[in-house]
């Protein structure tokens, strides 16, 4: 964790991606994406225990690259409106915590996303992106 | 490793540039609060972000920018961006920080603006 | 597979390895045995088959980075001398293949290796570096 | 995605200079038995082997320039390698391919060598 866990899976999953075709732009989306559902994992699922790990998987088959991010925590509880609806208006007023922003750029920024898969080994986010043209 | 924000004031004309280097992250809050605050100190009115291709930006940071937004609001202060990759030029829209401060490609299309 | 899984895990490790700190030369050893042991993992453990999978786990902890590549194949069998000790003048003279450098490679390049750890899904070698001053 | 082997051949005075680009794998086996082939055919005595900082070399492909070494061994050429990052000077020393091909850093330093 100390060393940029996030990092590291942003790295792998940027490689993994150029090399089965995606393109920069793309990549780029999804670097974002894992980076967030990593920190995520980190902050919220293992709430920053040191012993605890984040396990990330890859995989790419049929033009669909998916990425799995576990961490040991119960999963994401029912959230609050602004996180599901962020408004940057009540958020410049201090109407709303500037924070709560990592779900809503994970849903725009890849095909597909399931949060609270549970597994045997705690929560799981399941990120998709689809290889096109 | 995260690597620490680092930000350096260069005062161009009236405006005020914050040299944006390496990662902005939820741990750049107090470094962006001191360069706002020393900003402010010299009276500055127009300020411009100035960013760099290879920045890495996550959720938390963008939280730390939009606080900097609402301090730059609250005191009549004109704010741009400059130096965005495509990727962050596209997520800043997203979250909606365009609308509180413009995204320049270049340099100089940026100051022209504060200055206008 | 098709993909060059084998790049992917290289690639993947040296990020790892380059964010915790080592240095380009020990990255490059890394990069190799990576690759080596994941051709491996693909051609004799999986036997090339198309829906087998390759499992690439990586850790970092007190300064050892290590990873482990896991196939479903049954292990190493007894390994003939020219694996274990190739013979350069003997393979020039046609006297022994010119294959079977990928263990010896291995073995020269990471500071530690275990072959034939046997795990539920299968085969494992399991490669440790050590980060140094 | 694996990149398949690039050679083009070069004549420089005597010597026969093999370009390679891209990966060398166990799947290079074909483009070098080509390009041996074509330059022997040329009664070529002097072999360049000249390699790139980016290459990818694996087991599978230094089991194939072993094969290519042997070939000229039999056939009394002479051969020379250039352009190897320092990684595979290493892994070529440590598998003992230097035994029979010396290893240069410039060009120049390759070719006087095989010139002499
Ligand atoms: N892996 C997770 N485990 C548990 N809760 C989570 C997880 N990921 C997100 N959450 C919950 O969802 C909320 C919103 O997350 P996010 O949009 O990334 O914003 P932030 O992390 O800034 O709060 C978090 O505050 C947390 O309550
Ligand atoms: N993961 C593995 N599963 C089963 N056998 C293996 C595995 N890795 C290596 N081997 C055996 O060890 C031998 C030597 O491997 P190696 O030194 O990499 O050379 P090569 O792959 O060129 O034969 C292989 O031919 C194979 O019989």
């Amino acid at each position: 964790n100390k060393f940029g866990y996030e990092r590291i899976a942003m790295e792998c999953s940027a490689s993994f991606a150029r090399i089965v075709g995606f393109l920069p732009d793309r990549i780029d989306d999804l670097k974002t994406a894992v980076s967030e559902a990593c920190l995520n994992a980190m902050e919220h699922g293992n709430k920053s225990h040191p012993d605890t790990r984040v396990v990330v998987n890859m995989q790419y088959r049929d033009n669909v690259f998916s990425i799995t991010v576990k961490d040991h925590g119960d999963g994401i509880q029912k959230l609050p409106d602004y996180i599901e609806n962020p408004d940057i208006n009540k958020k410049i007023e201090n109407l709303q915590t500037p924070r709560g922003l990592g779900l809503f750029l994970i849903k725009q920024l890849v095909d597909q996303v399931e949060f609270n898969k549970m597994t045997d080994e705690g929560h799981m986010v399941r990120m998709v992106l689809k290889l096109t043209g | 490793m995260s690597q620490k924000t680092e930000i350096s004031l260069e005062k161009q004309g009236d405006i005020m540039v914050f040299d944006i280097q390496k990662d902005v992250t939820a741990l750049s809050d107090a470094i962006f609060s001191k360069a706002y605050q020393d900003a402010d100190n010299q009276g500055t009115k127009k300020i411009l972000l100035k960013f760099y291709e290879d920045a890495y930006i996550n959720s938390g940071g963008i939280a730390i920018l939009i606080q900097l937004l609402a301090k730059t609001r609250k005191n009549n202060q004109s704010i741009c961006i400059v130096g965005l990759s495509e990727h962050f030029k596209k997520i800043f829209n997203m979250v909606g920080i365009t609308k509180f401060a413009k995204i320049y490609t270049t340099m100089d299309d940026a100051m022209d603006d504060l200055a206008g």
